[in-house]
């Protein structure tokens, strides 16, 4: 009885009596006694608060954060600063413990944000519907070939190199699941390569998949590539940066069925990869297919507004086996971190914001490719980041980029072999031109060093 | 004066779009420091957008003050009493989160070079390892997301597990307790499943999983279980139970939504599961933040570790005298490879490894037995009285940290159905059990006190339940027509799925 | 079911002592790690405690809820429309919260080295830059902790640089709208206070000041004013003021309180003023926090800066390449000594500079002016209808930043006395303005809407006075009786002073 | 009209127009021309958020806080671990963000919280009568001084020496203000000479100020020492670290008039000294002298339980110039800390900690005198900090001792000059034993190494 728990001698033998038994022990005896543990968990025993905090502290410590390296690592998660309010409006316990809203009279806080930000994700990508969030981005890829198979009653998907190496994976591990075959189409100057993707698609192609900015951080003619998929009939999916929709026309207006995507630049902090959540939007088709919670707006007995978990019958614990996916905890608190970080943006800041991107990403472009030893890796249009090739072992660079404090990029070779002297570097409004600068000094540097054969 | 509505009720619902107005706005931007050039220079106009979206315009202090007063339209854990069966509805400790913020942790980007990243990393190995540890089963995951997430994982680690032995299987079986995700899952997975009946004292029935097996011979890839099960009971039988899977090939998965019961006191690992998931969003303390995040690490047997996701975080010995280093291997050539990007849902991991260092192994297994004796308790609670009479235990015998009451007498006898009931005990300031789960008991109200919560709070719930069904015997309209001091009243929900709207006409 | 109390109001008070069991605990200790002695061998016996305070016994998850539960019983800045004259209630950003939890400015010990505190000196060094250059006078303590300390500090300049040259005054000039503090001040610095009329303006009593110094002639330290003054109203005659007690060889002191209404656009050192202090915690959106805390810097002119308290931040030009250094300056010979420990109220130092960098020179001047704007629109709103005739205005003129309405024919028509109508605004969501204050106008209201509110709240807020009138003129027991939704209703406060409560027994 | 403003062009125009004025400036014709200041101020423009996160960040960065430095300076401000639960409900902007309480029925949360505080603050000091908190700790010192002049008609203080010396110089800043005299009594190996105090009060003293434990660490005897006020009438007034209020005898049980201290070790952080509270705690007596707000439990008139402000006709806003004290805006924010804190350590923890500072302030005390170079100052009995003399200079030690990332202690040669070689050392609960070993080890060394004149 310490700390969390409140059972006192007292309680625990008042309790006890009222049960009918002597010992909590008895209670276990359910338990059949050669399934019981029999000793203690071999693990150390509880520590203070404030020695927890400095043993994690400590951890901490060992890790080249944002705030200790200068980051120029994108790769799908951003080092966007995240407003003040934001943390202010998750911290409050109201949003931050309750469950998922099944007594909507009582969750009527949480399922508005629900409906405020269904209703942001569906201006973003321009279609009409969106759920409350999935579990993040490449999941939410795997459970749209899910929701195309379902709607097409085909196996098949034709997905572009572009789309996000890590969805690309994730596709393929659902795909054994569901018995999918997975089609992959090239690139060309880091665009998806059009002929190629129109000859892949046939009949049997459930779902088209793309990303604009693809990973390479090329922007898509969206509209273009999947005409091949209305063709077909079959789905076009579109796989987006969200930061990136204050400019770019919106997936729904390049003939998109289903826009999703990762949700961390919008609100959510890096956190070495999670939790942030993922954003899911279709037509009116589909509605009736989405995976995930869904707001809506309805009315109580006495005419007053109210918000509701809408459509219950798509899901596990209505549907079952026959759900339109299996799933349950989701991501409520980091969608509603996006809604607030949207609403601090509003309606020009957001579209600001992109052009802010968009210009210095162009001035980094620019300058990095003017460093000897470093060039561009495609020419195509970006938003926000940019692939270069480095001259030297990409490796060695970025050590060496470390050691002045300056997280470079993402490293391309482990993905795509093809581009093993690749780099990925993504701008934030937090990386200022002094800091593009110093990467640009610290890169010529770097590059020539390891071609000079100097020893770090 | 006479009240007609409460205050709350009285603000009527206001999207942060209807307070919108055109040229305000909350965030100032850094100026873009560089020479800037024509957008359409940049980007082919085909590929720009016209209009940007209609996102709100309004400044910074309504938009606190609009989601300040909407949290306060939601009840929640720091409030009151939060009975939700199955979902254990612990305290979140605040220490978690603050650990979580630091900026070595919040601010880490996961591609950060595992060189770079080694506090992290030697984290989430930690936690693998003390999962490993109360789950009996060596070999750990964090990537999957969630419990279902983790229930997906586990299905495709046995289809990987067969499919390298050389067998094709079609049929999970799970019992008719088992939670939705369950049969979900398996679904997604591509397998067929065959329900199993469960028996008079709340087990698997062994008889019809006998039949289940022999009808299926061959085909069986996986039995998912959960145990304690669904109805709050041990399955005592479960070391036979695995020896029949076993002997069929089978892998056995345990759904670890119920982990808070045994903790410390007995592991699936020891009860012949294969493959675990777990629910540090239940058992380890994750804020369950009105629907998540979450995460839902899996724990595996030998047999199937060499099909984990991957990247998976591995400890490597120091050589020359350095200590040992951590780093995420790619390299593993039968892993059903990614569930997900990145690496796991890291700030999830910190603070359930936070709560782990502060109870400690003694810790835990204490928060089991508390957890075990308040639902006990409250069991004993609601056998007195009304009720005893109009809600009756499905399974009456000792629960471990749950049990299931039918509201089957309420409704024949009072004409409440358990809606009623639950949405009555809103009144009464208490967020109401799970209802109408698990299927199989007629009107259930599925009841989860959890460890932190105090015998005062047992026994004002018990009292409210006696009350309830008190005034219920005199005016059964009264909990029909509940609730009545909620931010709103009964709401329709199933206009909100015939006529869906959901989002916000601009 | 009709309600009769509000989910609040059904929940009784209990302190969270009536709330502990012996036995709870939330805090877990670090184990001592030392060879441990018997307590009396280490400290004599007589000195030692008996029994430990009767502190409450109650694990964490239900302290959580206790003050979480608590905190809504609080109306708020970040709730509603909270136009408290003379309180500026403006927008509290949380960016300011954010940048001084930064381990940097929290964990540093007030008497850490300077030049290991170089950051937080230069800080502090460019807030007192900043607020002179607001003040228009160039040399700033940051020391008092609130207005009154920043008033008791100014009292003591004056007496100290009388005293420096060779005089002694007994005498401190107020005019009768100044805030309660002016005149305690007074009296604590070991002054008289000497009252000074107010012109039908609203300003100072031209020949009441003359009359005043004449009759003390010699004997007047010091005036002080608050400009625009407690009735938001502008003192169009200040530099002749000025020029009166500065011949007289008096101080001029600046109430900084209302500097919201001027801030870039006059200055109380170019008004003639030689001390002025600042409250923090309202012009520069250091939040309230239901009553602190706050600081009260202060700036004062070339002949006031000796004998500023102690120490002083300054800035040392670097040498030999070196930037300029930061230092604690404690050698100041005429200065009148410390007001308290360390350095002042850092915390707050660190969010209102945040605040000044956030909003820039030209950001202050457009809040002041939107304050005004504010101010001026809602007087103009509440001049009109029943409230205009109801709730005249004291001073019929453009106010500044605020303005003082008189419920004097309210209630001579009506039988509503402003506390009435104050209480039953709070049935409308709203806090109520500053009521009794000042003293001078008959059943005062003070408003101060602040810059950072919405044309709509001050809309509604008209609104909800024009209902109260409306509704007073059929039963004007409405107003008498409320507030009818607040979670207690109107309370008995003579009591609580004839019969005092403080403690809860134990 | 940006960021915390909300006045469209829109708006103002329609505002002007109901003000009947057609622009802001004729608003501000009321000042004189002459007055207005006719320029824009010279302060930087302003900033994006992330941009003065960064600068505010960049700033911070140049203090060497507790998270960098192991920290055993203390002299009144202690580096405890503030439980996170502090922060969680002292963010929570229903208790940050209001004013006052000065309309009660919507002010129960603060005003429950200060009469809790109140009772808090009662039992740990002894005394009947507390108030909801001052500015902070030397202050409160000369408001006591105030108060004490006041009861007694008297306007003569006799101060121990090792009361803060922040106290005594803000009593004596005080003083000029409200005409008192100051007497100071010495020390003798660390505590009030006695014999010299009994000498120095007198028929005219009004108050006799003691700190237990003292600034240099001694606990005093207050009873013994006070019994020289009683006779004569004058008040005694304790100044007291509450921290070790769980084991040391309570002011109130050592015939204390009045008990103060600051209030920062509870719940509170450094801050760079603020902001904290102060605490002031009083005899039934005093109550109607007391400074500051006090609450009061009363009933409503449905009879429901209430707090409200009570005693108000003390205060300045009532009062005037005839108020016990000119304060106004205080620290509640930093009481509802000190509250959390305190409720959170619990009738046991509070207890258990005070011991736990004993014990490992033996320890180190013990482990420094042990060290060449180091001996104890005084030997009187500590509670959770001690003095030590340095064989060497202080200053020059202390430099050593940072380059190794603690901050050794506070020096005593400023205010103490005959104590220019000592040196204050604090303990708190995170002040773990391989600290203290490895301060003592860096002590000694760089002690060793100044005597050796070894170049830092
Ligand atoms: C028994 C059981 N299984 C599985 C799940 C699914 O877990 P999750 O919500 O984490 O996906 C739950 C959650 O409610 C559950 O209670
Ligand atoms: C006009 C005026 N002067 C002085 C003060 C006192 O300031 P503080 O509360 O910061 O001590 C106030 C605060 O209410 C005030 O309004």
């Amino acid at each position: 009885m310490t700390r969390y728990t409140s059972a006192t001698p007292d309680d625990r033998r008042e309790m006890l009596d009222a049960i009918g038994v002597s010992s909590v022990d008895e209670l276990f005896e359910q338990v059949p006694e050669p399934l019981r543990l029999g000793r203690p968990l071999a693990l150390p025993g509880g520590m203070a608060e404030n020695e927890v905090y400095e043993r994690l502290s400590a951890l901490a410590e060992r890790n080249a954060d944002a705030e200790a390296q200068v980051c120029f690592v994108g790769a799908g998660m951003y080092d966007h600063y995240v407003p003040a309010i934001v943390d202010a409006i998750t911290s409050r316990s109201e949003f931050l413990t309750p469950y998922t809203p099944y007594q909507p009279e009582i969750s009527q806080g949480g399922l508005q944000v629900m409906f405020e930000f269904q209703t942001a994700m569906s201006e973003l990508t321009g279609l009409p519907v969106s759920n409350a969030g999935l579990y993040e981005g490449p999941s939410s890829v795997a459970s749209a070939g899910y929701l195309a198979m379902g709607a097409t009653k085909r196996r098949r998907f034709v997905v572009s190199r572009g789309v996000h190496p890590h969805s690309r994976e994730t596709l393929a591990t659902y795909a054994v699941g569901y018995d999918a075959e997975v089609v992959e189409v090239g690139l060309e100057d880091g665009l998806t390569d059009a002929a190629a993707l129109a000859a892949a698609v046939d009949g049997e192609t459930a779902a088209v998949i793309l990303q604009s900015p693809n990973f390479l951080g090329a922007v898509e003619d969206v509209a273009a590539l999947g005409a091949a998929a209305k063709e077909h009939g079959a789905l076009l999916v579109v796989a987006c940066d969200p930061m990136t929709l204050g400019i770019l026309k919106p997936p729904g207006e390049c003939g998109a069925d289903i826009a999703l995507g990762e949700g961390q630049p919008l609100g959510n902090r890096l956190d070495f990869g999670g939790p942030s959540f993922g954003f899911f939007c279709a037509t009116e088709a589909q509605i009736r297919r989405m995976p995930g919670r869904i707001a809506g707006e309805t009315e109580d007995v006495d005419g007053r507004r109210g918000f509701v978990l809408a459509l219950q019958t798509r899901e596990q614990h209505i549907r079952r086996e026959k759900a339109t996916n299996n799933i349950c905890t989701a991501q409520a608190l980091n969608a509603l971190g996006a809604m607030v970080h949207l609403a601090w943006l509003g309606r020009r800041g957001f579209r600001e914001l992109g052009e802010l991107l968009v210009q210095r990403t162009a001035y980094a472009r620019e300058r990095l490719a003017a460093v000897d030893g470093v060039e561009l890796l495609h020419t195509s249009p970006v938003a926000r980041e940019f692939a270069v090739r480095l001259d030297a072992p990409v490796g060695k660079v970025l050590d060496r980029v470390a050691e002045r404090g300056i997280a470079a990029g993402y490293p391309l070779g482990r993905e795509y072999p093809e581009f093993d002297d690749g780099l990925l570097v993504a701008i934030t409004e937090r990386r200022t031109k002094a800091q593009i600068d110093e990467l640009a000094e610290a890169l010529g540097a770097a590059v020539a060093a390891e071609r000079e054969g100097v020893t770090a | 004066m006479a009240l007609t509505e409460t205050p709350m009720q009285a603000e009527r619902a206001r999207t942060i779009y209807e307070k919108s107005k055109e040229g305000r706005r909350a965030a100032v931007l850094p100026s873009a420091e560089v020479p800037e050039k024509p957008l359409a220079d940049l980007i082919p106009e085909n590929l720009l957008r016209s209009e940007p979206p209609r996102l709100p315009e309004i400044a910074e202090p309504e938009i606190v003050r609009h989601y300040n007063r909407l949290s306060r339209r939601n009840f929640d854990l720091d409030s009151g009493f939060y009975p939700l069966g199955s979902c254990t509805m612990k305290h979140n400790p605040r220490l978690n989160e603050r650990v979580a913020a630091l900026p070595g942790h919040a601010r880490l980007h996961p591609a950060q070079d595992p060189r770079r990243a080694q506090g992290a990393l030697e984290l989430m190995w930690l936690l693998q390892e003390s999962l490993g540890e109360i789950c009996g089963l060596p070999h750990v995951s964090l990537q999957p997301s969630a419990g279902s997430h983790g229930e997906l994982a586990g299905l495709l680690l046995t289809r990987a597990y067969h499919a390298d032995r050389g067998e094709e299987r079609t049929k999970v079986l799970a019992p008719d307790t088992s939670h939705g995700t369950n049969p979900a899952s398996v679904t997604m997975a591509g397998y067929e499943v065959v329900k199993v009946a469960t028996d008079e004292v709340g087990g698997v029935e062994m008889d019809d999983l006998r039949a289940k097996l022999a009808e299926n011979a061959g085909e069986v890839a996986c039995l998912m279980l959960t145990n304690p099960n669904t109805l709050g009971v041990f399955d005592e039988n479960i070391a036979e139970i695995a020896a029949l899977i076993h002997a069929e090939g089978g892998t056995l998965y345990y759904d670890g939504a119920n982990l808070n019961a045994v903790m410390g006191h007995s592991r699936p690992g020891d009860m012949g599961f294969d493959i675990v998931h777990v629910n540090l969003h239940k058992s380890f303390s994750q804020p369950h933040g009105g629907g998540g995040p979450g995460a839902g690490p899996i724990a595996v047997s030998d047999r199937i570790e060499p099909f984990l996701p991957r990247p998976q975080v591995v400890r490597r010995e120091g050589s020359n005298g350095r200590g040992p280093s951590f780093d995420l291997e790619f390299e593993r050539p039968k892993s059903i490879g990614r569930l997900r990007g990145f690496q796991g849902n890291f700030g999830v991991f910190v603070r359930s490894y936070a709560y782990i260092l502060s109870l400690g192994g003694d810790g835990l297994s204490e928060a089991s037995e508390t957890a075990v004796l308040n639902a006990n308790y409250l069991k004993a609670r609601l056998a007195e009285g009304r009720a005893g009479a109009r809600l009756p235990i499905a399974f009456d015998r000792h629960c471990m940290h749950e049990f299931v009451l039918s509201g089957k007498p309420m409704k024949r006898d009072l004409g409440l159905a358990t809606l009623d009931l639950a949405k009555r005990l809103l009144d009464f300031g208490f967020h109401p059990p799970t209802v109408y789960f698990p299927l199989l008991v007629e009107e259930a109200l599925m009841v989860e006190p959890t460890e932190t919560e105090t015998k005062e709070s047992l026994d004002a719930f018990a009292e409210a339940i006696e009350k309830i069904l008190a005034e219920a015997e005199d005016d059964p309209d009264l909990a029909r027509n509940a609730p009545y001091t909620t931010p709103v009243r009964r709401l329709d929900e199933v206009k909100a799925t015939r006529q869906p709207v959901v989002r916000q006409p601009l």
